[in-house]
């Protein structure tokens, strides 16, 4: 008994309190980035956005998440209860799972696999499922086109982010998340980030991740004034909940995965006392609250795209300038002798 | 770097022919979208100077990437009648595309594609080269068959074809799975010299039979020729031609270099497969083409009929065998593409005819065109001195050599039995009543008519050059 | 038993009951539900194979874009189910028929199975010790396997400009956005006014 | 357990525990909020009118070639993945040949854009 504890129970226990914790972190981190993109919205908007439920509206997610729970659940007649309700727990549930890879700091990471960039690439390819079984199974016709509109645009977008990837493994030689942001850590300190190098990369990876999360100005499969709110139509109280909660996680992961990639992860932007001194992950979460500062801003200043120039722009811009990068790097990774 | 490039020099005509396909594409699309035959052309020209290219290859055999491409005298004689087989259907279809409203330059690049995959499968030495060559030539014939996307019958023959052809993948390369299970080496010689050493296996043997069940769909042989009538009947008329020429010939070459490089040491096993299918095709092809109404569904059972024929030669598996499969091939190019010729002919005011009793009269109107359809039926049936005649010859005295004597009767026998129906469609030509006149052959077809009716009626002639050529290029794989 | 054990059977059990469940179900949009199940499955037990690259690459190919299609085309189907489900039920004695004769061979070759002693030491290329799987593949499938990696880029080039021989058609009288010509218009055509921020026009 | 099941097993056990939070909230107003479900509330939005017909119906062509053509895509970006990562060892060769591929697909890209594939009418 006591052999078993100690070959299985115990990692097992230290992996589930691990997991447990993370995935707390992130929710909690995630009601607040809720309220700041709230409270960004409405400061470019000269308003003052929610200051009611605990001191500055601070408590304001939590009040919401109890609403939510407390509200009537409503299925439609028409609608295909199974797949229904199984689109926001894949949602969510998708979203979420994402962050097993993601090293918050040098070694804290809940699972160290070889091929995490693949995963993320995997989990978020996955994303568009949430959406279209939700069209699918409200049995209605704002959430079908919704549905097609949202699978469309997060398929096209998933080809650029895709190179952009490979642009940052070829210069990181690694598919190990951990080993990218170490790939990173050179003497210049955020001058050697990839943001710098990759330049062009960085903001097609930003645009693409706006895109890719169904973000404004890309969210045209809940496009209010077309669509009433795309595939979430039918949805209410926690299955609501549960897609917006993913949308957020999704949102967030890509923060994380831009910070990663891009900003160095938990690395100091200077390599000297006192920025040495701090620990990675508050680093880290800098960086990720910066990176969403960054969307919550898009969200507030620019209009929507209409479709077809949504389309253009992933399929005729980003597609073949992020393929030339590829060929780009690669090449002055060849002439040069850099490849790691 | 040309040193280092000289090394991949055996492969030159594939990848011209590739690069030349691609090159065409970029000139069709910016050369604007316009009906032209001019990408037609080009890609009849190409596959010329791709002939020109492999035949000006040293002979011997060479292999190539890690042995998963191999270069012989064997190849290069597939190749070039693939590359003819392709060319002269491309030359068949310009009028037909034009009538139909789809003369696009996609469909020279996708038989150009196509071309590269046959070629390439004439050339596999290793179960995954194989496997790719096939399916990038599979592929292209899906797309060639669903080309006219207006018509129902069109788009049916696409999607049958593509459903079960893409079975027959599916079967094919579980088989190469058990096979690679088994030996452990995807390889050609590998496979044999395992096979050698440690003798045959159960496992091996479903291997072997999966293989041979998707090459089977490939070559539409009995009992999985169920697609071919239907497609051969939806599609375009000139993608029949093509399907009915070239990928039965690369499928050939296929099947020959896998059983005799591959498994020479399970022939029984592969032997009784193969006799099998080739008695089944050889009695369908026969019986089933009798009540036939359609003639682009009695070419597709005569072609299962003449699949029959060239399997007899590979069942006695020896290098007369082989002699015997080659000439046939060659000869059975040559006088499906004249019948082609002849079909695409049967065209009136209201557009292309497919009925056999269009034909009836046909000798008062156009006795030229009659004549020459004649002459190509009876070649089919294998009457001397016509060159479908020979054809039979090599394949059955190589089956009789090789103790076959029972396979060489029947396949006499179906043969005559096939004479009843070509026998059928001449007799209503020259003794019945004048349907409606056609409309006049246009030039290419006349010239594919003119070649192809040149070399059946006068092949007797120059017999011994083909026999030669084929001699030596099957003696390249023994 | 150990974990690894455990999770081997209960992929195997998922991948082989959704694969039944695919061909079983009314509904042709749980059909690809479950084929999406299975293809979950499959990838790990590629994991447990110690094939994290091919897993990967299975979920992301097959689940994430040719599964995203079949769903496409099932959900916006008029497929009359019941007319299939006839169809079915013909079709059942045959096909099941074959099926059992193609499982009685399955099962025949697999308890006759053995390995050639020898095969497992021709494998040509090892994956060294210290190195990732998609690292392995990466230094072979470029140089040693170039043939097969450029056949497939013409394969990919086939289905491409097959897909849109075959799909792609345009509708007329579209008037389409030229951004050029929009980017190039004479600055004199708007009046760009600065704004105060707080302040409105 | 071999090392490299080790570092999945944690992947395991993350998305157990995600699913099992997702679960507990979507079940949570179903025990504890009221449901009252009346035919008015269950039926299916359509700005205050009665549903005219089906939801789902046929659809644009151009949605399936735009996941066509993705899936052709992320096909490309599967063959880069390894070669990113082992681009040194691969060498000259291994870059030459990747050059060649995407050259190969920039065609069909080409292709695709002057067809106007990429248009959205």
């Amino acid at each position: 008994m006591v052999e078993f504890w100690n070959s299985y129970g115990f990692p097992l226990t230290i992996i589930l309190v691990q997991s447990l914790g993370l995935l707390v972190s992130v929710l909690l981190v995630v009601a607040y980035l809720l309220l700041a993109d709230r409270k960004i919205w409405a400061a470019v908007q000269m308003r003052r956005g929610p200051n009611v439920v605990g001191a500055y509206g601070l408590l304001q997610s939590f009040a919401d998440l109890l609403k939510f729970v407390l509200k009537e659940p409503v299925i439609p007649a028409g609608a295909d209860k199974t797949v229904f309700l199984m689109a926001p727990i894949v949602t969510a549930v998708l979203a979420l799972s994402a962050w097993a890879v993601i090293p918050l700091d040098d070694g804290w990471v809940v699972a160290n696999i070889n091929v995490g960039i693949l995963y993320i690439f995997a989990i978020s390819s996955l994303g568009v499922y949430g959406v279209i079984m939700g069209g699918w199974a409200s049995n209605s016709k704002y959430p079908f086109l919704g549905a097609l509109r949202s699978a469309a645009q997060m398929v096209s977008y998933e080809v650029s982010i895709g190179f952009v990837i490979i642009t940052v493994l070829l210069c990181a030689g690694s598919l190990n998340i951990s080993e990218i942001v170490k790939a990173q850590d050179t003497a210049y300190g955020a001058l050697g980030w990839y943001w710098l190098p990759l330049f062009p990369m960085f903001v097609i990876f930003f645009v693409s991740a706006l895109a890719e999360t169904n973000r404004p100005p890309f969210d045209l499969p809940e496009a209010e004034s077309e669509l009433v709110a795309g595939f979430m139509v039918e949805y209410s109280s926690t299955p609501y909940l549960l897609f917006m909660l993913g949308e957020y996680v999704a949102i967030t992961t890509m923060c994380a995965l831009m910070t990663v990639l891009f900003l160095g992860g938990w690395l100091p932007p200077v390599n000297y006392a006192p920025f040495t001194w701090v620990p990675g992950v508050i680093w880290f979460l800098l960086k990720v609250c910066f990176a969403f500062f960054m969307f919550a801003m898009v969200k507030a200043i620019v209009p929507r795209y209409r479709y077809d120039q949504l389309m253009r722009l992933g399929w005729k811009v980003f597609l073949p300038i992020s393929l030339a990068m590829v060929v780009i790097v690669a090449g002055v990774l060849q002439i040069f002798q850099l490849a790691p | 770097m040309p040193p280092a490039l000289a090394i991949y020099a055996p492969i030159f005509p594939e990848i011209f022919l590739a690069l030349a396909a691609m090159a065409l594409l970029m000139y069709g699309v910016f050369g604007g979208d316009r009906e032209s035959e001019v990408p037609g052309w080009l890609a009849v020209l190409i596959l010329a100077a791709t002939g020109a290219l492999v035949l000006m290859q040293a002979p011997g055999a060479v292999q190539l990437f890690d042995g998963a491409v191999i270069v012989d005298d064997f190849a290069r004689f597939m190749k070039l009648l693939i590359l003819g087989g392709s060319g002269f259907a491309l030359i068949l279809s310009f009028d037909y595309l034009r009538d139909a409203k789809i003369l696009k330059f996609e469909f020279p690049v996708i038989a150009l594609l196509s071309t590269v995959g046959m070629m390439l499968m004439a050339s596999a030495n290793n179960l995954i080269s194989l496997y790719m060559a096939l399916e990038l030539q599979s592929l292209a014939l899906y797309v060639l068959c669903a080309f006219r996307r207006d018509s129902v019958l069109s788009a049916e023959a696409g999607l049958k074809y593509f459903v079960l052809g893409a079975l027959s993948s599916g079967l094919l390369l579980y088989g190469c799975s058990l096979v690679y299970g088994f030996t452990g080496t995807m390889s050609f010689a590998g496979i044999a010299s395992v096979l050698q050493t440690s003798g045959s296996n159960i496992g091996l043997v479903f291997g072997l039979v999966f293989i041979l069940c998707g090459v089977a769909f490939k070559l539409s042989a009995v009992p999985f020729h169920m697609w071919t009538p239907d497609v051969y009947q939806g599609a375009p008329t000139p993608v029949t031609a093509f399907l009915a020429a070239a990928p039965k010939v690369a499928a050939f070459a296929m099947l020959i270099r896998l059983v005799e490089d591959a498994f020479p040491a399970v022939a029984t096993d592969w032997k009784q497969i193969v006799i099998a299918v080739s008695v089944g095709s050889m009695l369908l092809g026969a019986f089933a083409a009798i009540g036939q109404t359609n003639i682009k569904r009695l070419m597709a059972y005569s072609s299962i009929g003449h699949v029959g024929y060239a399997l007899v030669g590979i069942a006695a598996g020896t290098p007369e065998g082989v002699k015997g499969v080659m000439i046939y091939l060659a000869i059975y190019v040559v006088m499906t593409l004249g019948t082609f010729a002849c079909i695409l002919a049967m065209r009136r005011k209201g557009g292309h005819v497919e009925d056999i009793a269009e034909l009836s009269g046909l000798s008062r109107h156009q006795p030229m065109l009659a004549f020459m359809l004649a002459m190509l039926l009876f070649s089919m049936a294998g009457i001397p001195p016509l060159a479908g005649f020979f054809a039979k010859y090599f394949v059955f005295t190589a089956a009789i050599q090789a103790g076959l004597f029972w396979l060489a009767v029947l396949g006499v026998l179906t043969s005559v039995v096939s004479t009843f129906y070509y026998l059928a469609i001449i007799s209503k030509m020259y003794f019945q009543e004048p349907a409606a006149n056609f409309e006049p052959m246009p030039g290419k077809l006349r010239f594919v008519l003119a070649v192809t009716g040149v070399i059946t009626l006068f092949l007797f002639i120059p017999i011994n050059l083909l026999v030669t050529a084929a001699e030596a290029a099957a003696r390249s794989l023994f | 038993m150990s974990i690894a054990t455990a999770f081997f059977y209960i992929f195997a059990v998922v991948t082989i009951a959704s694969a039944i469940m695919v061909i079983t179900v009314r509904n042709p949009v749980h059909a690809v539900l479950f084929l999406i199940l299975a293809f979950f499955n499959a990838a790990g037990l590629f994991v447990l194979l110690g094939a994290e690259f091919i897993a990967m690459i299975l979920v992301i190919v097959y689940v994430g874009a040719v599964a995203v299609l079949f769903l496409f085309v099932v959900m916006m189907l008029d497929v009359d189910f019941a007319e299939l489900r006839a169809g079915y039920a013909k079709y059942l004695p045959v096909g099941g028929l074959i099926g059992a004769i193609l499982l009685a061979e399955l099962l025949l070759v697999v308890s006759a199975w053995t390995i050639a002693p020898e095969s497992a030491l021709r494998i040509g290329e090892r994956i060294p010790g210290d190195v990732t799987n998609a690292e392995a593949i990466g230094r072979v499938l470029y140089t040693r396997y170039v043939y097969f990696f450029e056949l497939s880029g013409l394969v990919l080039l086939v289905a491409m400009i097959g897909a849109i021989v075959l799909t792609l058609r345009h509708r007329e009288g579209v008037k389409r956005q030229n951004i050029g010509d929009q980017v190039a218009r004479d600055r004199t055509a708007i009046e760009i006014k600065k704004v105060e921020t707080g302040r409105g026009i | 357990m071999n090392l490299l099941l080790a570092d999945y097993l944690p992947l395991v056990i993350f998305f157990g525990v995600a699913m099992f939070i997702g679960l507990a909230l979507l079940a949570a107003p179903f025990l504890i909020a009221p449901n009252h479900p009346d035919s008015e509330k269950v039926s299916a939005y359509e700005c205050g009118f009665p549903a005219f017909d089906d939801a789902r119906m046929k659809f644009d062509i151009r949605f399936y070639l735009v996941s066509i053509l993705f899936i052709i895509f992320d096909l490309e970006v599967a063959f880069l993945f390894p070669w990113a990562i082992s681009f040194k060892e691969a060498g000259l060769f291994g870059f030459w040949s990747m050059m060649g591929f995407l050259g190969v697909l920039t065609i069909g890209f080409v292709y695709e854009w002057r067809k106007g594939a990429l248009e959205w009418d």
